[in-house]
């Protein structure tokens, strides 16, 4: 009774919902204001000739300073809920057959990953790019049974993991110190700052979404509850 | 109609569909697949909708991407709640709300 | 008017605030064992506080009045002023407290907890004293309720489950209604703005557009004020709250608790309203309804109560209602009864809760029929408790008979006159049942060994007990037979009267 | 035309891999077409001229995001003993 | 400095803070401890400064890169926004500094404190101020994102089945609201092409696109600030967290998603909301103080006590929109002051409130009510936080809470809306009702307890003290804070 009624009410929130915006979607006005124009305007003037990675990277550069701290977050937490060695258990063994193909690919990724973050200053591509292309090549490495290096408690991994927010914050510091807004790069620099920033970004980007991967609980449940009785 | 317009009805018809999935479920991966679309949906909302008539628009481009990254963020995060949880509890479910 | 604001002498209401308030808070921050230093903080801040009240009273006296005032929140100031009826409250908490302290002092002797309810103690006070000094009916609510909190625990001081049970019907009595004078000082906020309290009152100009809500006001606040006043039917907390320890329950009953209700009532006919403008709404012959059903009501229940403490708490609630009796009646004389009553009451109900306490403490009873024969065993405490008794009953020429001669001209003079008929009747009915405990006292043998007794050696009982009691039963004569000496409660009750006439 | 008619049909296999991808009773096949529903948004992304979008779409909303649902759904699995099996919802609509 | 030159840094240094406890993370007690101190005396004085600042020059506004609105994202602090960077300073340094003394007490017990405890303490804060002093729909989401899964990381800390299960709840319920959220915001820029927000306020006009989008992000911030009857969440990840993590997130977090409902009803769209909707989330907010209430009164855990009345008492927050919506100027002046006086009140009351629960439970060793028989004589400093605490949240003065709640109840008669007086008050009798449930619990004097009670630090009573005070003193001065919050908002406009 109580999951019909859910059921039911589940869907006529949805409805109304799919319904209004299907409304809206087709009575739409017409903004008056084009920031794709501001952007084009003032492209120039940001260092790169990638729209795209302006906007991220210059333009709102703020909002991407933010974001990658949301990742931060994440994999901190994912550190603090990581296994203790003893309970891990061993690589996986599910996916051999993944293997030859995977030792193929591997490279080529990391190629990929390296072409995309030099193509981000001129077209499609970028840091996020690059960077999550690293974290499946690791990903896919280690769902063959190869010993990826585990993103763990070592300082050589947290220094990996916040490299990029260090390189960052430092562009950011350094810009407030010297007297300009927040990230307001000199005219000069910019394409070159943008670029180590990237540069910087990728590998934590990488380093960060594989080790949300590697420090996924996979403790056994018989583990956990022996583990629990040694702490009694 | 333009093809950015019709992505926008997708989107629509992808968030719609999305809530219904994401508040019937109490299995914490189907509301994370469900979460992942609804995103995806939103997405081409943003992004259909602002180029909807005016051609190629950075902007929504750019916030679509942080959204993105942000999204899987937040679902690596839940799975490992839920396999640290799962680990103590053997359930995948979540106690029920009372609230949705 | 953001900052502190007029001329000199606004730190004197700030000090006598300050006199309770800071060692209130030092001596929470004692440790349980620093007796002696206690014992000098609270002495010594009684006895402060006490000169500094006697200074503002005799300033006052003579025309000045002390102000402090800043800005609390939009619209609304915080207002600190030593006015006559200011002073009256006061001046009774000042020096009933320096009696209530030594007497807790040594009644506390040995027990648990005693930081926590020196603290508490000493934080009712500055509450009291608050009140008296509040200047506004927002900063008279500020104080009004921060006593509500700092009773409570003094209420459950014992933790005993029949105390903590004491505490909620306290809290539930309490509570509720600072919620409905909250609710009323709110709604006088909204018609008429911070209201300050003025000599005749504060409102005389709303009466043609606003009378229904002012009435409504009214009696909101008097229903709120009226919870810790005691008047029937808003009076259940009080007899329950006997529980508390006997210096807690002194204090309640004499100078803090019921009388802020008493007070309260009589600022809001007075000082905000104006007793003429309460006149012309028609407000005062049902408040003189009210409190005659209370006086009469409390006596009938306190007739059929065994235990002293118990008796005394429903001699409490007919008591206090006096007070409001004397406001209730137009005219001079009227509230120059009521005002005298609000010091007398104080006076002679302090007296018989400190004796009650002794026999308990000393003698270990609690129960009228335990008392035969105790006047010969403990003497001085008697002759106080026998004083205290006469001076409620209104044998000439205690306090009590001082009010009670006043309250029967102002109803001549309001035209109640059936007023008169209510005090009979209560008189009557506080001889019924405080003659037999006399006689007891005095007249019955000694019937078996008293159910725990303590030596105090040579003495009946112990000094710090015996004290305040004594003295507080001289008090009680010298207000009656030197009524006409300057300061004293009928004079300075006089004074007031003379303020808040137009005519 | 031709155009908008590849864009239609390609939002209706959208809705329907995603349909399918929440509600199939097998959580597994679920997660298989989620990453399915991923690609196919990379597609779209490539369609409102976004490649950007399409490369991160790819790479991460159905590599990573896929990766990530299914590992977790093969340590549950193997973890459950007891298999109380959540086919909780509604007629499997997958493609 | 000026203000407008202050602004980054209330990013920066929680940001940077962040990042340096990652790269700390296992290093010995005493050099995080040291740094963290740092951080806390740095933020505050930056606070302050940026407080003063404001109150000196007015708004301040920081372009960001250099790119003004809309192309870029602007920094702006009036004089709430300050205020409120200065009550996030203050509130978190006290929890930090509480959990700092709980891994100490940890430590010598030999016990282990939850590593990276601080990296997410001070992405916390980060996200916090970043919405305080967001000039940007977008970027509120993703401030938004940071806070949520911040928060979710610190419950999530405690390593418990039931922090865990209550963690993915609380995050499930973060998704679906910063979604909600994230929806409206794509309405907004496909209806105005813009996200900043002054440009927004210019240019917005009652269309239904506009109403959806504004529709939807009430919806997604009323769950994010677990608005009755969304707030199934809220008790469990508040209850089950660390007590200085609790602390914060009644304190502050909630009050985040509430404060961009707020912008938005009052400085992004006021035209396009109606009083009907206002009226909606006030008879909400009025369920939530009855329902809150009642729940607290009975509850047997201590801090889930102390969590439902964070559900009751933001629900206060909910009634200041029928009384400020389609009300007359001064009724929405009113309300407006008692709403972020009622803000400010709670955040201080309620974190001293945990602080001084979770001493509590330390020293009885358990956590529910009817264990703290017996606290009152060994625990009396404790006691009194709560109870000071206990003295605003009730309404009683003098206390922020009660000046709050009698700006609201003048707001509820000058615009003749008198239902709502009766909900402010039975919302301050059923507070009185739970806090007095936890004094006459501890009051109780049992004859054999004396050996029960662990010694617990005796800093941990001098910040629930401090912050209980602050709330306290709030009472009898909250005239200037008030004109400072308040200045410029265009609520007040009528007024002042």
């Amino acid at each position: 009774m109580k999951r019909r009624y859910r059921h039911l009410s589940a869907g006529a929130v949805s409805v109304a919902l799919g319904a209004a915006l299907w409304h809206v979607v087709r009575v739409r006005p017409t903004p008056s204001v084009s920031v794709a124009s501001l952007v084009a305007d003032a492209l120039p003037a940001s260092g790169v000739s990638h729209n795209v990675t302006a906007v991220l990277l210059n333009f709102r550069s703020y909002d991407t300073l933010l974001e990658v701290a949301v990742l931060l977050a994440a994999a901190v937490v994912a550190l603090a809920l990581r296994d203790e060695p003893s309970a891990r258990s061993p690589a996986h063994v599910m996916y051999v057959a993944l293997d030859a193909f995977v030792w193929r690919l591997a490279p080529l990724l990391v190629l990929v990953a390296a072409y995309l973050l030099w193509a981000g200053s001129t077209r499609p591509g970028g840091a996020f790019q690059a960077g999550s292309v690293l974290a499946g090549a690791a990903v896919l490495l280690r769902l063959s049974g190869l010993k990826v290096t585990a993103v763990d408690h070592r300082l050589a991994s947290r220094g990996a993991m916040t490299f990029g927010l260090v390189m960052f914050l430092c562009v950011a510091i350094g810009t407030l110190l010297a007297g300009q807004a927040l990230l307001e790069y000199p005219a000069k620099w910019a394409g070159a700052l943008i670029l180590l920033i990237e540069a910087a970004l990728t590998i934590s980007i990488g380093v960060v979404l594989y080790s949300l991967f590697d420090n996924a609980p996979q403790a056994r449940v018989s583990d956990r509850e022996s583990e629990r009785q040694r702490e009694r | 109609m333009s093809a950015d317009r019709l992505y926008a009805y997708v989107g629509a018809v992808l968030v719609a569909l999305a809530l219904y999935a994401f508040l019937v479920h109490t299995h914490v991966l189907r509301r994370l697949l469900a979460f992942n679309v609804m995103g995806g949906g939103t997405f081409l909302i943003l992004v259909g909708l602002a180029q909807d008539g005016r051609g190629p628009d950075p902007v929504p481009q750019a916030l679509v991407l942080t959204g993105i990254v942000v999204a899987v963020s937040a679902t690596a995060l839940a799975i490992i709640l839920l396999r640290r949880w799962f680990a103590t509890s053997q359930t995948t479910s979540l106690p029920e709300d009372g609230s949705s | 008017m953001n900052t502190f604001a007029t001329g000199s002498g606004w730190w004197l209401p700030l000090a006598v605030l300050g006199s309770s308030l800071v060692p209130a808070l030092v001596i929470m921050l004692l440790s349980e064992q620093r007796q002696r230093t206690r014992t000098a903080l609270n002495l010594s801040a009684a006895l402060i506080k006490l000169s500094l009240v006697a200074y503002m009273t005799w300033s006052v006296a003579r025309g000045n009045s002390y102000e402090l005032r800043f800005g609390m929140l939009p619209g609304v100031d915080f207002v600190l002023r030593a006015d006559a009826m200011a002073m009256l409250f006061a001046g009774l908490s000042a020096v009933l407290w320096l009696f209530t302290t030594i007497y807790a002092i040594g009644y506390l002797e040995g027990s648990p907890n005693r930081s926590r309810f020196f603290g508490f103690f000493s934080l009712c006070v500055a509450s009291t004293m608050g009140i008296a000094l509040a200047g506004n009916l927002v900063t008279f609510l500020v104080f009004y309720e921060l006593l509500t909190l700092s009773t409570y625990p003094l209420v459950v001081h014992r933790g005993t489950p029949k105390a903590l049970k004491a505490g909620r019907t306290y809290l539930r009595y309490t509570i509720g209604g600072g919620a409905v004078l909250l609710t009323g000082v709110a709604l006088l906020s909204m018609i008429a703005g911070d209201v300050s309290f003025a000599d005749t009152g504060a409102l005389v100009n709303l009466i043609a557009q606003d009378s229904a809500l002012l009435r409504v006001a009214f009696w909101l606040l008097i229903a709120g004020l009226g919870v810790k006043a005691a008047l029937v039917p808003l009076h259940g907390w009080l007899p329950v709250a006997m529980v508390a320890p006997a210096p807690v329950s002194a204090l309640l009953h004499a100078v803090a608790v019921v009388k802020a209700g008493a007070f309260g009532i009589v600022r809001v006919v007075y000082n905000v309203y104006g007793v003429e403008t309460a006149q012309l709404l028609g407000l005062l012959f049902p408040l003189a309804v009210l409190a005659s059903t209370t006086i009469v009501w409390g006596s009938m229940r306190a007739l059929f109560q065994t235990e002293i403490k118990k008796r005394l708490a429903y001699s409490t609630v007919s008591q206090v209602s006096y007070i409001a009796l004397g406001i209730a009646l137009f005219g001079p004389w009227g509230t120059i009864g009521g005002l005298a009553h609000l010091l007398h009451q104080g006076l002679m109900k302090i007296t018989l809760f400190f004796c009650a306490g002794n026999y308990a403490e000393t003698l270990g009873i609690h129960d009228i029929d335990e008392l035969d024969g105790a006047g010969r065993r403990m003497p001085a405490t008697s002759v106080a408790f026998t004083i205290g008794a006469f001076g409620m009953i209104g044998v000439p020429p205690l306090a009590g008979f001082v009010s009670k001669w006043y309250l029967g001209l102002g109803a001549l003079e309001a035209g109640m006159p059936w007023v008169l008929g209510v005090l009979v009747l209560s008189s009557l009915l506080n001889a019924a049942y405080f003659l037999p405990i006399v006689h007891r006292l005095w007249f019955r043998p000694q019937a078996g060994p008293w159910p725990d007794e303590r030596s105090f050696g040579k003495h009946e009982t112990s000094r710090w007990l015996l004290m305040p009691a004594v003295a507080t039963a001289v008090f009680t004569v010298g207000a009656g037979v030197l009524a006409n000496l300057p300061y004293s409660p009928l004079r300075w009750a006089m004074l007031v009267s003379v303020r808040v006439y137009t005519q | 035309m031709i155009h908008l008619a590849f864009d239609g049909l390609l939002g209706l296999v959208l809705v329907a891999t995603a349909a399918g991808a929440m509600f199939s009773r097998d959580l597994f096949r679920g997660v298989v077409l989620f990453v399915v529903f991923g690609l196919l948004m990379a597609l779209a992304w490539t369609r409102l001229q976004a490649p950007d979008l399409a490369l991160a779409e790819a790479a991460i909303g159905a590599g990573l995001t896929g990766a990530l649902l299914l590992d977790a759904i093969g340590h549950l699995r193997r973890r459950r003993r007891s298999e109380p099996d959540d086919s909780s919802v509604s007629p499997d609509t997958s493609a | 400095m000026s203000a407008q030159s202050l602004l980054p840094w209330m990013l920066m240094v929680p940001l940077s803070w962040a990042t340096l406890m990652v790269l700390l993370a296992q290093q010995r007690d005493a050099i995080t401890r040291v740094v963290n101190v740092v951080g806390a005396l740095v933020l505050v004085g930056l606070s302050v400064a940026l407080y003063a600042g404001v109150a000196q020059e007015g708004l301040a506004v920081h372009a960001l890169g250099g790119w003004s609105a809309p192309l870029g994202i602007a920094l702006r602090a009036d004089g709430l926004a300050a205020t409120l960077v200065v009550l996030t300073a203050v509130v978190s340094s006290a929890c930090g500094l509480y959990a700092m003394t709980s891994e100490r007490a940890a430590r010598t017990n030999g016990k282990s404190a939850p590593r990276y405890f601080w990296p997410l303490f001070w992405l916390l804060i980060t996200a916090l101020n970043g919405i305080w002093l967001a000039g940007d729909l977008f970027n509120l989401y993703v401030g938004l994102e940071l806070l949520g899964l911040s928060a979710v990381g610190l419950v999530a800390l405690g390593g418990s089945e039931a922090s865990l299960s209550s963690a993915l709840r609380y995050l499930m319920a973060a998704l679906l609201g910063s979604l909600a959220y994230l929806l409206g915001v794509a309405l907004m820029y496909a209806a105005y092409g813009t996200l900043a927000l002054p440009e927004l306020a210019e240019l917005i006009t009652r269309e239904p696109m506009t109403q959806l989008a504004i529709a939807l992000m009430t919806v997604g911030l009323c769950l994010k600030t677990a608005l009755f009857p969304l707030h199934g969440w809220l008790p469990p990840a508040h209850g089950v967290a660390l007590t200085p993590v609790s602390a914060m997130l009644s304190a502050l977090v909630v009050k985040g998603s509430f404060y961009i409902l707020f912008r938005l009803w009052f400085e992004v769209a006021p035209d396009v909301v109606t009083p009907l909707a206002a009226q909606g989330l006030g008879i909400l907010g009025a369920g939530a103080v009855l329902w809150g209430g009642w729940q607290a009164l009975r509850e047997s855990s201590l801090k889930m006590l102390v969590a439902h009345s964070t559900v009751a008492q933001l629900g206060y927050l909910f009634i200041f929109f029928p009384l400020a919506v389609g009300t007359g100027a001064t009724a929405a002046a009113l309300a407006t002051q008692g709403m972020l006086l009622h803000v400010v009140a709670h955040a201080l009351a309620k974190s001293a409130m945990f602080l001084a629960s979770g001493t509590l439970i330390a020293s009885v060793g358990r956590g529910g009510v009817a264990d703290l028989a017996g606290v009152g004589r060994h625990m009396p400093m404790s006691l009194f936080a709560f109870g000071l605490a206990g003295v605003s949240l009730m309404g009683l003065p003098p206390s922020g809470g009660f000046n709050a709640k009698w700006l609201l109840l003048q707001s509820a008669l000058a615009s003749g809306q008198w239902f709502w007086l009766l909900v402010l008050l039975g919302g301050g009798l059923l507070t009185a009702g739970y806090v007095f449930r936890v004094f006459r619990e501890s009051f109780l004097e049992s004859p054999d307890d004396a050996g029960q009670f662990t010694k617990t630090p005796r800093a941990y009573d001098l910040f629930a003290l401090t912050l209980a005070a602050m709330s306290v003193a709030l009472g009898l001065a909250s005239r200037a804070p008030l004109r400072f919050m308040t200045n410029g908002l265009a609520v007040m406009a009528g007024v002042q």
